[in-house]
């Protein structure tokens, strides 16, 4: 693989900052729900807009429908004087990703990335539905809920995972929710406890899947001397990946994530010890799934945030992981971190990013 | 491949009606600004940096990227920047064609919008027209811009070209 | 301001697309409105369904379109107990992807089955097709695929 | 530190009012299949894929990434989508041209595409929501107050709109790929059309179209194919708010500042001199002249002189839009690529019919929206 032999260039992780995670922002539109984050992104740091040289943003139209939120929202940057800027249709995670590839070039040392979603103004379990094949799939309006239960049931199937795992994954992501007072989901309840749902649809219990979720984050890159002189303890990307499946579910093993296994390849997770990983699994066995991809083992803390079951913020969440590692290593807590994010249905596309904290 | 069982002729097409519903909110700034169009005022909202007063505010200043705090009243008078006529029919019209739609800064504000002028032949509106708005009856306002019910020459001498080129 | 003042209103976002399928899209639509099954052979000879102009791995063209089902098998199932608004059923019921007899790839559809223990992976299911005359060349062509020499 | 990138492959469907011989995916791979043919690759050569597109709710399809990931040769691959309003075509390129750019990619595909009669532009451009202002103009409503008042500045006669919409179509005649083929084009013809929104006339508005532009973009050691490769010597993306006080949109400074970074990076100083032709995003006949004040290719005020002195023309000394423009064809995701291709093509010398002679270096650009965002590029026979 050509990345893996190419001379990565440093980039840190300056300033994270996310909104607090809600059930439903009933008054702010995006604007006034994001201004607030792009503020302390910015605040953490000392700096302003006037620093950044690039500015990068995750959103998605459906989650509003209308057309074109994204364009409303760079009002709350205030993008004058004209500044370079770029949007993806994806979560931030991926406009995170394409600021970081024009770092690499050395041209330009700061660059501004934020997403934002209210997943509360409209109904979910349909408005996924449109991410599916329009022909074939869409029109029989399949739930992602639906969709993520036949991905359990393989999983249970193939005799690599129980329902008794899922509800140990939504135990320990919501108790260690507790710590985290951007959450929104927190509490102790035992999986022995949590056995005791109902199906939603089954064989997911309400345990397993994610809240909805209303929010926005925003980070700062930085690289060359800006990344020393924003931070005592810089937060080094020293590797980053992304990979897509096929879309068909048919014709795919949903037990395994392939494309987890190749990006976590390529950004050289294996190249050194795991202190932290904050993967975003929407739904507690596909936590299962991605620890096998990421070959984490058991001495990993996995979600110290309570990840994706805490607080799924569509389109924010994936970038979230990465900002949540960023602040484990940035407080010293570890000292190489692996940052996750997913996309599609059944993690048909997923990111990988190694971070590791340095002088 | 052959098909002999049907004379319908091969499925070329394929209907896939979406219909999904959302909760809108458009906001705390953009909610104050609609309030006051119940009330028959028209109301703006005053940057703390650079000092522009945006009617309507969406919350923020779009240059300076700060909430925008101070309300501001504004009168019912403005001045036409540019306009066109529209000729063409489309989806979701509802007024009669030809008809101006004209870009208009009220007097105090600092960015025009696009507003319905009527009562003057299309052919005699002209850049720098002050107009004035005619508001619906007060048991029909509303907090939409539907309370406005257009724009209309308020008999003014044209404003100086100097004083809204800057609004083009 | 109160917090009351922030305005709220109902959204609804609609169009009734209307899509060109294609040459091969299509060909499986008219064959459902037929009330028979058909898959593309992808470029390693498996038989691909439904049928893409491509096929899902390798990206290539398609070859010959095969007859294939109506029977197949259950490789994995989801119970919906309290089926949505737009659900092929209104019902309780399985999504399930079934690899259909002759196929090597599994399509998503609704299974209509009494309840979750008549189902299991690995169960034998077959087609129920709608009347001919409320066919009209869809997914939901399928009322949906019942347990073989099942009940329903 | 930046690696050298060049275009290897181009591609593009014949563009129409409504494919309807195609699905979505056949749609896109018309365009990638030609690009990857053009470069002799096939989709495992690829590394990673770039797609843009306008608003999802054209085709009712959400992140169309997702699903079109197996139809684009990028399972196991990268894949991303790219959104800017109208400039995305172009932006969409610069994204992909920047993954090898960077050293990260070898050969990147890149495509953008519109199959807008899934639905209705017009309803999917504008959406109503609620406490929206009614719906007052229409689409090109936005646009033609902001004519009138380049009109006015300027002091432009009232002709010249109906030439740029002359030219382009003339243009188009020599692309078989073009939506409209308007044999019998001429000044009366145009001024005989349709007042839709005074002073823009039907013959002097864009084409609502159906279609898909593809690249393969590849590092200096990777190049391929049947031509030469067109070598990006500068890329640029501006953005300002849609809204604020003082906004000058006739001419934005955010276009000013685009083409100042990208005659920059490409080492040009006088745009007309130096480039031999330009791909620029004229969806209304009087963006040609607006256009050609904003990128320098003249003094203000002066666009409208050198479109009426047919500089601008197929045989002038500087063509805009030989493709014949988005005048002529306008898939509105892919519009903005297609400016970017044809450059590419020209300096390539493939561009058949409508090739402009001997052209070395050219200027694409796109934008979107109301006039905010801008994306550009230079490229270049010449290795930079």
């Amino acid at each position: 693989m050509s990345a893996a032999a190419r001379a990565v260039r440093p980039v840190s992780i300056a300033s994270f900052a996310q909104s607090q995670n809600v059930r439903k922002d009933d008054e702010r539109n995006e604007v006034e729900g994001l201004m607030p984050v792009i503020a302390e992104v910015f605040g953490n740091i000392g700096i302003t807009k006037d620093d950044v040289d690039f500015i990068c943003s995750g959103s998605t139209d459906y989650l509003i429908g209308g057309p074109f939120s994204f364009v409303m929202a760079l009002d709350a940057v205030g993008v004058w004087p004209p500044r370079s800027e770029s949007h993806v249709e994806m979560d931030g995670a991926w406009a995170l990703y394409e600021a970081w590839v024009l770092l690499q070039e050395g041209e330009i040392d700061a660059a501004l990335v934020y997403s934002f979603g209210r997943s509360s103004l409209g109904d979910l379990s349909e408005i996924l539905t449109l991410q599916l094949d329009p022909y074939y799939e869409a029109p029989m309006w399949p739930d992602i809920v639906s969709l993520s239960a036949l991905q359990a049931r393989a999983l249970i199937d193939s005799g690599k995972a129980t329902e008794a795992d899922f509800a140990a994954v939504a135990s320990r992501s919501r108790r260690d929710a507790l710590s985290n007072p951007k959450s929104q989901v927190a509490n102790d309840i035992a999986p022995e406890v949590l056995l005791q749902d109902d199906y939603v649809v089954a064989p997911l219990r309400r345990h397993t899947l994610p809240p909805i979720t209303d929010g926005a984050a925003a980070v700062v890159l930085a690289a060359g001397d800006k990344a020393t002189a924003w931070s005592d303890r810089p937060v080094w990307i020293t590797g980053f990946d992304h990979r897509i499946e096929t879309h068909s579910l048919g014709a795919r093993d949903l037990t395994t994530s392939p494309s987890t296994a190749k990006a976590a390849e390529v950004a050289g997770v294996a190249a050194g010890k795991v202190d932290v990983a904050e993967i975003h699994a929407p739904f507690a066995h596909q936590e299962l799934i991605l620890a096998e991809a990421l070959g984490l083992d058991d001495s990993v803390a996995i979600n110290p945030s309570g990840g994706a079951l805490a607080a799924n913020p569509l389109m924010s969440a994936g970038l979230i992981r990465i900002g949540e590692a960023a602040e484990r290593i940035r407080s010293g807590a570890a000292d190489r971190a692996v940052a996750h994010a997913t996309s599609g249905p059944c993690l048909q596309q997923n990111l990988v990013c190694v971070l590791e904290g340095g002088a | 491949m052959a098909d002999e069982t049907t004379d319908q002729g091969p499925v070329t097409t394929l209907a896939t009606p979406i219909r999904l519903d959302f909760d809108f909110t458009p906001g705390v700034a953009q909610s104050k600004f609609l309030r006051g169009l119940e009330r028959g005022e028209f109301h703006g909202q005053r940057c703390s940096v650079c000092g522009k007063v945006y009617v309507p505010s969406r919350g923020s200043c779009p240059t300076d990227g700060v909430p925008t705090t101070e309300d501001v009243l504004l009168g019912n008078a403005g001045t036409v920047t540019t306009y066109c006529v529209v000729n063409v029919p489309f989806a979701g019209q509802s007024i009669e064609i030809p008809y101006i739609c004209a870009q208009i800064l009220l007097d105090g504000a600092n960015l025009s919008f696009m507003g319905l002028l009527q009562e003057i032949p299309t052919d005699q509106i002209r850049m720098g027209m002050r107009v004035e708005a005619v508001w619906v009856d007060e048991s029909d306002l509303t907090p939409s811009l539907a309370s406005v019910r257009y724009f209309r020459p308020n008999g003014e001498p044209d404003a100086d070209y100097d004083t809204y080129k800057e609004y083009l | 301001m109160a917090d009351s003042e922030v305005l709220h209103a109902e959204h609804r976002l609609e169009y009734p697309y209307s899509r060109s399928t294609g040459p091969v899209i299509g060909a499986f639509l008219t064959a459902l409105r037929d009330g028979r099954f058909v898959g593309a052979t992808g470029s390693d000879g498996r038989v691909i369904v439904p049928p893409t102009e491509y096929d899902p791995i390798t990206s290539d063209d398609v070859g010959e379109l095969v007859e294939v089902g109506p029977g197949g098998v259950v490789e994995s199932w989801a119970w919906v107990s309290h089926p949505l608004r737009k659900h092929p059923l209104q019902s309780p019921f399985a999504w399930a992807l079934i690899t259909l007899d002759g196929a090597n790839t599994a399509m998503l559809h609704a299974v209509d089955a009494p309840g979750p223990d008549a189902l299991a992976t690995g169960t034998r299911v077959t087609a129920r097709f709608r009347p001919e005359a409320e066919r009209i060349g869809a997914m939901a062509d399928v009322e949906a695929f019942v347990v073989e020499g099942g009940a329903s | 530190m930046a690696e050298r990138c060049a275009v290897i492959g181009v591609g593009q469907t014949h563009h129409k009012a409504k494919r309807d011989d195609v699905s979505i995916a056949g749609l896109v791979r018309e365009a990638a299949k030609m690009a990857l043919a053009d470069a002799d690759l096939t989709w495992s050569d690829i590394d990673a894929v770039v797609i843009g597109k306008a608003p999802d709710m054209f085709e009712g399809n959400m992140m169309p990434e997702i699903y079109l990931a197996p139809a684009l040769g990028a399972v196991g691959k990268p894949m991303f989508r790219v959104h800017t309003a109208g400039s995305v075509g172009g932006s969409t390129a610069l994204v992909a041209a920047h993954l090898v750019s960077s050293g990260i990619h070898k050969r990147v595909l890149t495509v953008a595409y519109e199959k807008q009669s899934d639905s209705d532009a017009m309803w999917a451009l504008s959406v109503p929501q609620p406490f929206a202002a009614p719906l007052l103009a229409g689409a090109g409503g936005y646009f033609a107050p902001h004519i009138r008042a380049y009109m006015r500045r300027s002091g432009a006669p009232d002709y010249i709109g109906r030439m740029v919409a002359v030219k382009d179509r003339k243009n188009a005649m020599r692309n078989p790929y073009a939506h409209l083929h308007l044999a019998d084009i001429d000044m009366k013809m145009v001024e005989d059309s349709m007042m839709l929104w005074d002073p823009l006339r039907y013959l002097e508005a864009c084409p609502s179209s159906d279609g898909a532009a593809a690249m393969v973009l590849a590092a200096e050691d990777a190049v391929s194919g049947n031509y030469p490769p067109a070598w990006v010597h500068g890329m640029a993306m501006r953005s300002e708010p849609t809204m604020f006080a003082g906004r000058d949109q006739i001419n934005p400074q955010a276009g000013r500042d685009c083409s100042a970074d990208v005659y920059r990076q490409a080492g040009v100083t006088n745009p007309r001199e130096q480039f031999d032709c330009a791909e620029v995003y004229v969806p209304f006949s009087w963006y040609e002249p607006m256009w050609l004040e904003n990128l320098g290719f003249c003094d203000l005020g002066d666009g409208w002189k050198l479109t009426e002195s047919g500089a601008t023309a197929f045989d002038g000394d500087i063509p805009w839009n030989a493709s014949g423009g988005v005048l002529s064809s306008n898939p509105i995701g892919a519009s903005g690529m297609l400016r970017f291709l044809e450059v590419a093509m020209q300096v390539r010398g493939q561009a058949g019919e409508h090739q402009v002679d001997g052209a070395k270096l050219a200027l694409g650009q796109a934008y979107g929206g109301g006039s905010q965002f801008f994306s550009m590029w230079v490229v270049g026979s010449a290795k930079p």
